[in-house]
């Protein structure tokens, strides 16, 4: 999403309708639309085809690196790089490192989850382009770039009457 | 540790062994050394017999120099807080032969509290003294040092010492007005004029220094004067006593070591009485083998330290002191019928009224006949000892006789009392001083000369004050102006025991010489030589005291004439002195001779009559800290509990259990005590096993010019003395307790005093111990989930035996004095803050009324798995590969987790930065070798590990190993009766080995909680006839 | 209908920001930052990079009240460094020779090397001496706080001089040849060739 | 399917929510809550001048003495974490058991968390005799040998607990944020408002894809959260647990801790929420009474949890037959802190026995009263755990008292100024409910709560 790109933009008043309206969109044969709503909709992904999110292979990727890391510093500190005899417990004395490991796993896993979401949404993004300042509030919209196969303006602004779109405009997204 | 070693080490031993053959350095060995001239002159620098000008350059040379020189070791000792300043090295400038940077020397010097005298090793860094030791040498004290000559130390940094001679101007009613500077030369001048005119009285307290006696008469022959001796620890009860019993007039020499059985009434001859140090060495050998022990039975009125070392103590009033001496003397010689005295008729008379008094005391029917039988079993093995400030009572007299006679019908004496080696320095008498303050009155005296005596302090009763108004011109030598200094019109300081010569012996023969550790700090000069100068200008006196420019001079010249001839045995006189100064000692033969019997003049019996008393009877005693007062502006004797009560910073009225719910006291209430016309407000301790008709209070407290640290510590007990023709009445006098409303805070080291039936304190009676030697020794089965780490090469272990530790406390103020152990005061000790790193706990163990005493000394036990250092974060404190629990000062940052989770609570937080509360110049007593802690660091025992390096250096660099008793840590050297021995546990034939593996008696702390500590105490035995109970079974098993 | 634009144009860095990869490239800058940092301070890497002095003395040669010149002395006339420092096979800390020991020789040499003008540092010396000053010499190695160290101990290793004080034989100026770091004395400490104790007790007490 | 109590009170629109929710950011502050911000911060001042004095002349300006090494500092850490686990546990716990009446209390609860791990992280730090050299109890490689640091010590396990747990809630409130910044941004009627609230936002656009990332991180969150906040708690717990102290060495304290910080979290929930609703009345249809009965049942639950410990903690000491311990608990009813110990009881066990009863549990007064007792039984609770335990251990000789000073009082007082300020602070210039959350269960108990 280096660049914002243009298109059409038609803005629905209710969550039904902006279901009702992802399918249809999909079904004219749009691919890379985007469906925005304030809230996260029940169904929506169906509606637009989305994918379950990736996030969790990052998740569990990060908590073994933590796990594995936080074992290896334990053992490597205090029984290799200088063995120090505290309290006549063994230089490498497991029982007491795992608190560490589990917590660097957590730390690893939740830090890399958000980053990996950073990267999905392409967050942090300075001064987006906004449709309508209501879409974060009370209004749904659905916004097909130029790009998308079968752009046009014409059909697509029927297209969203149809589904009984409040508004409809070209924008940029 | 066998490795290769090239020339540079082999060349490195020679030096060192040199040093090791003249192990105790002499000054002498500065003979050819000019710097030693230097010293010589400087010492003395003020006599008008030295030809002035360029000594004074010199003079102020050598003190710029020395100081420098401090600064300079100093700031390697106390880096601060702040990262690298610039530091400055100040070299000689003419190296001193013997004094290698960074290495101690030993000096053998002695001191004198004014009747005990002990053979001293003073260590010295860089031409200061750090620290004084025992000198095993000494035939007395055997190495064995009380906790106040350790901190005597301190009095010579004491930073508010007289800096010169100064002259008081004084008002009309003779108190001092204004001090200001005085010359020497204008005192000399002032004073010979004076004392021409005749009226001369030289007050002194005793003088152990037979040279400095000797300078006196002198002294009193030239000038026609009068020589007074007294102190308020007087023994004059005892010389009289034994007057009365055998007609000489002497303080005998007592052997606690050969009496297997000793009573003692009053007499705290383990804490305060006479020499307690030698006797707690005797008394030790005595009990050392339990199997052979020996029995001590106490009657105590106070709850005195030999009273906490009692098998059998039973308190008293003392009024009751006759009853016990003559009750006991009765049943032998007349029930009994027993010793050479039996069947004479005026003996009988005179015992008859004491016939059954057992009853009246508080011990049981067949205790007292089993002491009887005792006694008469060992008979001339047996001792009975009186006396102390308990029995300065009206009947004082009386009670020496009694104990005397029971001596003498026992056949005692010539065994266990020998008045062949009198105690000469016990020469201070309370009748000498009613009479001086009588010529006073009458204007007979024009000049008073005091030294060593503080008579407005501790005679603060008896009209002193007012009758030395009289005299024309007092000259005092204190190191202040105190009490009895601000009624002299000069202060003439004496020089520091440590700056000067002398010499001492408290009991006859038996002789140490005093050489001077460092130079005169300030400008001030020794007695002897001011009595020396104003003879000398008067133009009076002997020849030997007028001739030499020097008491160092007259010292030698007295040894010749005296003691070679004596003592020589065919050397001559340069190896004698030679050899005394590397011994440190002479005599030391002299005190095995066997010594004669006496006969005992009966018909001086007959004067003595049963004692009438009712109601409340003061007891005044001295304190082991404080004793008459005179150390007690040095703060590690204010911080250093009293070994039974615990208290610190101050004195207090003790009084029984019931007394105090009787009259609805408090600890801390200010009690009203009134004697005669004289009242004292104190604060009231309830203090077990006291006697309920009894009041205890201790002297020596209460200073008002004793110095900033003392001044309003505790109040003065002394102004409750009745001073009469007779002498004064220190106890035994009616005394009226009022609570008063005010209340007051006792800071006390230990606020818990049973054992909750824990196994702290592990206690057997001789008869388990004789049936079962590890007799309630409860030994417990532990296992490890751990293989735990393997020691290689040493393993230092401690071991400490109960039996034999008497609790006097002298390894608390070694090890102060070894680890720059700071003070922190009444207040935070009150917070629970006091910093000591060996603590000595006290349990009661028996019933409240009279409760037995046992102590343990507490510190730092190494675990080999330590809790302590599991919880640090950063490591701060960790295990050495020699099983030391290591402490990290510099790497710590102060959780205080580490403290929280050792079961023994030894280790000691800096609460606030207490190094920048060292004043000067009490900041070149520190040891270099030990850190100074800086701010919110935890600290604790080390094991003296500097010492265990600075020994395995030694070996290294000598090229040999290690061998058992290299090493003395700070304790073990201090401790008088030998309990603590410090060894490595590897080697199987030390003697810590020895006691870890066969000992029966020995055990481990919370042995059941598993840290696996490396030091072991050994159950203490009660030789009370007691077969079965004592109160510290079982306990805490886990 | 009307097709007005109403977005505003994003910013410059908002483009570099909004692409996912400028943020990446961001984040992965810093890591590597704090990993350099932390790795730097292995005293070994450090020196590496010249910055073993860092927070030490190193180098620190202060100038003295007399310009003593070691490499003339000990280079030059060969001079054992334990004929002047003649405690330290003794002692914990070597000494700084008393000004009687210089004067051995130069009650006698007075004049620079090799001249015959007489060398006015000698006679800073010869004053401070007859007056009988001392001279307060700046120190030049100064331990870490807390830390003791024993020559006797290591000389009787047969550890020699240079070791820790480097090439004093070619120093005219004494300097800090050594950082004298924790990490610089355990790490000869730790070789197990010399059989070193690594107690905290050996050095902190 | 049982019929559901309304989330929302009445029927509102998505415009009202969002109205609703935003207003007190947008309107001026209210002389209430600007006299409670202002004295708040003078005492956070106050705290900040405490402990300036306590760190620069030396802890043994505070009651710690030998043998009580740990105080105040340590007591009062111990209490704020607990505060701060009712925070993760509403956000994370309930979020994955799908408990949807937690949507319009969590924002707050996670703040609260926030803040609370705050002022409680401070307090190990500064408890120490050095706080400058606080750092060497982070690992990092030094010029030292390295020489590291003790992976044994509960206290390195705090450190490590204590700012993963910061971190990651930080984050988790933070995430959950963004959307309602977004809204913010939009509805921003001034250029700063719009940057500043657009910076916060991060860009976000609310497209169903970011949805579908964003809903799956929080449910991740979730899952990761849980069990920290349980480890937190509990390595908090091994303190105490893991050294051996009679009363300190037990293995109930994890589980027994952990219950006793959810009960004054919750507590200190109540407090707040009972204070926000007083604050600002349009809260008060979404956090509805229902929702403060809920937490009330819980704080009941959880009471009843402590006071089982209690119990059990006394029957282990007899039970062991380890004097030690025996005398531990025997002292601590029986000793001369017995006092603190009874406090502890009354307020943690007797008093919240007044949930049984439905009308106390809906009634604001009765329930704002017993939350804050809970809060202060919770601090004796510390309190006993910590003195009582140190100040009598094994050996008779060197028992002793804490000797409680004014500037424990200072402290203590203080970090109350500290959470304040920030608490206050959040609800001026953040979203104090969560409004993305919210919307979607704005039906729930309209329409028999399908979903």
């Amino acid at each position: 999403m280096a660049s914002w790109k243009y298109g059409m933009a038609g803005i629905f008043e209710t969550e039904e309708s902006i279901i009702k309206a992802a399918y249809k969109t999909r079904e004219m044969g749009f691919k890379n639309f985007e469906a925005i709503s304030p809230y996260p909709i029940h169904g929506m992904e169906e509606a637009c085809a989305i994918k379950r999110s990736w996030i969790p292979y990052v998740t569990f990727g990060a908590a073994l690196v933590g796990l594995f890391g936080g074992l290896a510093l334990t053992y490597w500190t205090s029984a290799v790089d200088w063995a120090i005899n505290v309290g006549g417990k063994p230089f490498f004395s497991l029982p007491a490192f795992i608190p560490i490991m589990f917590e660097l796993t957590i730390l690893f896993a939740a830090l890399s989850s958000v980053g990996a979401l950073f990267y999905a949404c392409g967050m942090p993004k300075i001064d987006p382009p906004i449709i309508d300042k209501d879409l974060t509030c009370s209004k749904f919209a659905i916004f097909i770039p130029n790009d998308d196969n079968g752009y046009d303006e014409s059909k697509i602004s029927e297209m969203f009457r149809a589904l009984g779109a409040s508004e409809v405009k070209k924008a940029e997204f | 540790m066998s490795e290769t070693h090239n020339e540079n080490t082999s060349a490195a031993n020679t030096p060192a062994s040199v040093r090791d053959t003249k192990y105790w350095m002499s000054l002498e060995q500065w003979g050819g050394d000019p710097e030693f001239q230097k010293l010589a002159e400087t010492e003395f620098m003020s006599s008008p017999l030295r030809e002035g000008a360029e000594n004074e350059g010199q003079d102020g040379w050598a003190r710029r120099e020395f100081l420098k020189l401090m600064g300079a070791s100093l700031a390697m000792a106390t880096a601060g807080c702040i990262r690298r300043p610039v530091q400055k090295i100040v070299p000689y400038n003419k190296q001193p032969e013997e004094v290698t940077h960074g290495v101690s020397n030993f000096y053998t010097s002695t001191w004198s509290d004014g009747v005990e005298t002990f053979g001293l090793l003073v260590k010295s860094r860089e031409g200061r003294p750090t620290k004084v030791e025992g000198n095993p040498n000494h035939a007395l004290s055997k190495g064995g040092l009380s906790a106040r000559a350790q901190a005597h130390i301190l009095s010579l940094y004491d930073p508010e010492r007289l800096q010169g001679p100064k002259r008081n101007l004084q008002n009309k009613e003779r108190t001092n007005r204004d001090t200001i500077s005085a010359k020497w030369e204008d005192i000399d001048a002032a004073a010979v004029k004076q004392l021409k005119k005749g009226g001369v009285v030289v007050l002194t307290g005793n003088l152990t220094s037979p040279a400095t006696r000797a300078v006196v008469s002198d002294f009193c022959q030239g000038f026609k004067a009068q020589h007074v001796v007294w102190e308020p620890l007087a023994h004059d009860e005892i010389r009289e006593g034994q007057k009365a019993a055998f007609g000489d007039d002497v303080v005998p020499y007592y052997r606690f070591d050969e009496a297997k059985v000793i009573v003692s009434v009053d007499a705290d001859f383990l804490g305060t009485w006479i020499a307690p140090t030698t006797f707690t060495k005797q008394f030790a050998e005595g009990r050392k083998n339990p199997k052979t022990m020996s029995k001590l039975v106490v009657f105590d009125s106070a709850y005195s330290l030999t009273g906490a070392n009692a098998d059998i103590r039973v308190r008293i009033k003392p009024s009751q002191q006759l009853d016990v001496l003559m009750g006991l003397a009765h049943d032998i010689v007349v029930t009994k019928a027993f010793g050479k005295y039996a069947g004479n008729s005026s003996v009988k008379a005179a015992l008859e009224p004491f016939a059954n008094v057992a009853g009246k005391l508080a011990i049981s029917k067949e205790a007292w006949q089993k002491l009887v039988e005792d006694l008469i079993h060992h008979k001339g093995k047996s001792l009975v000892v009186a006396g102390g400030l308990q029995t300065k009572t009206e009947w004082a007299h009386e009670v020496q006789l009694a104990a005397n006679f029971l001596n003498a019908a026992l056949g005692n004496d010539g065994n266990t009392v020998d008045a062949k080696i009198p105690l000469t320095s016990a020469k201070a008498s309370n009748k000498e001083l009613m009479g001086l303050i009588e010529d006073l009155n009458a204007g007979k005296v024009k000049t008073v000369i005091i030294h060593k005596t503080n008579p407005i302090y501790s005679a603060a009763n008896s009209g002193f004050a007012s009758a030395l108004k009289k005299a024309e011109m007092v000259f005092y030598t204190g190191d202040r102006i105190d009490e009895t200094g601000k009624q002299a019109d000069y202060m003439i300081p004496d020089n520091h025991s440590m700056e000067a010569w002398g010499d001492s012996e408290s009991y006859k023969d038996v002789i140490s010489l005093q050489q001077p550790t460092i130079r005169p700090m300030y400008d001030t000069r020794s007695v002897q030589l001011s009595l020396m100068t104003w003879a000398f200008m008067a133009e009076t006196g002997p020849k030997r005291l007028t001739t030499p420019e020097t008491f160092y001079d007259y010292l030698r010249n007295f040894w010749r004439d005296e003691l070679h001839p004596k003592f020589g045995k065919g050397k001559s006189f340069e190896d004698f002195w030679e050899d005394a100064l590397q011994s440190g000692a002479i005599g030391v033969a002299s005190l095995d001779k066997p010594s004669s019997e006496r006969t005992f003049k009966v018909e001086a019996l007959s004067a003595v009559k049963p004692v009438k008393a009712s109601g409340m009877e003061l007891v005044l005693h001295p304190t082991s800290m404080f004793m008459d007062g005179t150390l007690s502006n040095v703060s590690w004797l204010n911080e250093l509990p009293e070994p039974v009560t615990k208290v610190v910073w101050d004195n207090y009225a003790s009084v029984s259990i019931k007394t105090a719910e009787s009259m609805k006291i408090a600890q801390g209430d200010v009690l009203e005590v009134k004697v005669g016309e004289s009242t004292l407000q104190v604060p009231a301790l309830i203090q077990p096993g006291m006697h309920d008709d009894v009041v205890a209070i201790a002297v020596g407290y209460g200073r008002t010019a004793g110095g900033k640290v003392t001044n309003g510590v505790g109040s003065n007990a002394y102004q409750l003395v009745q001073f009469g023709k007779a002498g004064a009445v220190y106890s035994g006098a009616k005394a009226s307790v009022t609570k008063t409303s005010l209340k007051t805070k006792l800071a006390t080291t230990q606020t818990h005093h049973t054992m909750e039936g824990r196994k702290i304190v592990a206690e057997a009676t001789l008869n388990e111990y004789v049936k079962d030697e590890a007799a309630n020794n409860h030994k417990h089965k532990i296992w490890s989930i751990w293989s735990g780490h393997q020691y290689n090469g040493n393993k230092w272990g401690m071991a400490i035996d109960l039996n034999t530790c008497t609790g006097c406390s002298a390894c608390m103020v070694a090890c102060q004095s070894e680890n720059n152990i700071t003070v922190v005061g009444k207040k935070y000790v009150l917070e629970g803050r006091e910093m000591h790193w060996i603590r000595i706990d006290r349990y009661y163990v028996g019933t409240p009324e009279d409760a037995h005493t046992v102590f343990q000394p507490v510190m730092c036990q190494h675990c080999d798995n330590a809790p302590c250092e599991t919880v640090c974060p950063v490591l701060a404190t960790v295990h050495s590969s020699e099983g030391l629990n290591d402490m990290v000062y510099n790497r710590c940052v102060g959780t205080r987790y580490c403290s929280n989770n050792c079961p023994y609570k030894v280790r000691r937080f800096n609460w606030f930065n207490y190094a920048k509360l060292i004043e000067k110049p009490m900041h070149l007593a520190l040891n270099p070798e030990v850190t100074v802690r800086p701010r919110g660091v935890m600290e604790k025992c080390t094991f003296c590990t500097h010492r265990i390096k600075e020994a395995r250096v030694k070996s290294r660099v000598e090229n040999r190993e290690l061998k058992d008793g290299d090493i003395k840590v700070a304790c073990e050297q201090s401790c008088p009766t030998g309990a603590i021995t410090f060894g490595d546990m590897n080697d199987p034939n030390s003697r810590v080995a020895k006691i870890f593996n066969e000992d029966k008696r020995a055990y481990a702390l919370l042995e059941e909680f598993h840290a696996a500590p490396s030091v072991r105490y050994m159950t203490k035995i009660r030789n009370n006839d007691k077969g079965g109970e004592t109160s510290s079974h079982g306990g805490g098993h886990s | 209908m009307q097709g007005k634009m109403q977005t505003e144009r994003p910013s410059k860095l908002g483009k570099i920001l909004s692409s996912s990869k400028g943020a990446g490239t961001v984040f992965v800058t810093l890591v590597c930052l704090a990993m350099v940092t932390l790795t730097g301070c292995r005293s070994e890497f450090m020196e590496k990079l010249g910055w073993g002095s860092f927070g030490y003395n190193q180098g620190y040669a202060p100038t003295q009240p007399i310009a003593f010149d070691h490499s003339l002395h000990v280079g030059q006339n060969q001079i054992q460094c334990q004929y002047c420092h003649n405690q330290v096979e003794r002692s914990k800390s070597s000494n700084i020779p008393a000004l009687s020991t210089c004067m051995n020789c130069h009650l006698v040499i007075r004049n620079k090397p090799g001249t015959n003008e007489p060398s006015p540092e000698i006679a800073k010396l010869v004053d401070a001496y007859t007056e009988g000053k001392s001279i307060e010499w700046v120190k030049v190695h100064m331990l870490p706080d807390h830390a003791h160290f024993n020559h006797s101990a290591h000389l009787a290793k047969g550890v020699n001089c240079q070791t820790c004080h480097g090439p004093v034989e070619t120093m005219k100026k004494v300097y800090q040849y050594s950082n004298l770091s924790m990490g610089w004395c355990v790490n000869c400490h730790r070789q197990p060739e010399n059989k070193a104790p690594l107690n905290c007790s050996t050095c902190h007490h | 399917m049982i019929k559901r109590n309304q989330l929302v009170l009445g029927n509102k629109s998505l415009k009202q929510i969002t109205e609703d929710i935003v207003a007190p950011l947008e309107r001026l502050p209210s002389k209430g809550w600007l006299g409670m911000f202002l004295s708040a911060k003078a005492l956070f001042l106050f705290y900040i001048i405490a402990i300036a004095i306590v760190v620069s002349t030396g802890m043994g300006l505070l009651g710690v003495n030998h043998p009580v090494g740990w105080g105040t500092m340590i007591i009062t850490f111990v209490f704020w974490i607990g505060i701060g686990h009712a925070g993760t546990l509403i956000s994370a716990v309930l979020f994955l058991f799908r408990q949807k009446w937690r949507t319009s209390v969590a924002r707050t609860a996670e703040a609260m968390t926030v803040f609370a791990v705050m002022t409680a992280g401070l307090f190990p730090l500064m408890h120490t005799g050095r706080p400058w050299l606080d750092f060497w109890l982070f690992p990092y490689p030094n010029q030292r040998g390295p020489l590291w640091v003790n992976f044994r010590s509960p206290l390195l396990w705090d450190v490590f607990a204590v700012s993963t747990y910061a971190t990651v809630s930080m984050v988790f409130w933070y995430i959950g944020l963004v959307p309602d910044f977004a809204t913010i941004r939009d509805r921003a009627k001034n250029n700063i408002r719009r940057i500043v609230y657009g910076a916060l936002s991060l860009g976000w656009r609310g497209t169903a894809k970011n949805w579908s990332h964003y809903e799956m991180l929080y449910l991740l969150l979730a899952g990761l959260s849980t069990p920290l906040v349980l480890s937190v708690h509990t390595i908090v717990s091994f303190d105490f647990a893991v050294s051996n102290l009679p009363g300190w060495h037990t293995t109930i304290f994890p589980p027994y801790f952990v219950a006793g910080a959810i009960f004054s979290g919750f507590g200190m929930v109540v407090t707040l929420m009972t204070l926000v609703r007083i604050g600002f009345p349009e809260f008060k249809d979404y956090v509805t009474i229902d929702h403060m009965e809920v937490m009330n049942k819980i704080i009941m639950t959880t009471g009843l949890m402590v006071g089982y410990a209690y119990g059990s903690e006394f029957f282990i000491a007899w039970y062991s037959g380890n004097a030690y311990e025996r005398y531990a608990f025997i002292n601590r009813a029986m000793g001369p802190y017995a006092w603190s110990y009874w406090i502890m009881i009354s307020c943690n066990v007797i008093i919240p026995q007044l949930f049984w009863f439905r009308k106390f549990r809906r009634s604001i007064p009765v329930m704002f009263v017993v939350s804050i007792f809970v809060n202060i039984g919770m601090w004796f609770e510390r309190f006993v755990i910590t003195v009582t335990s140190l100040h009598r251990d094994f050996m008779p000789s060197n028992w002793g008292m804490y000797a409680w000073s004014r500037y424990d009082t200072a402290i203590l007082v203080g970090s109350f100024g500290m959470f304040l300020t920030l608490f206050l602070l959040y609800l001026r210039l953040f979203p104090a409910i969560s409004i993305a959350e919210v919307k979607p269960v704005k039906n729930v108990g309209y329409e028999g709560g399908h979903h």
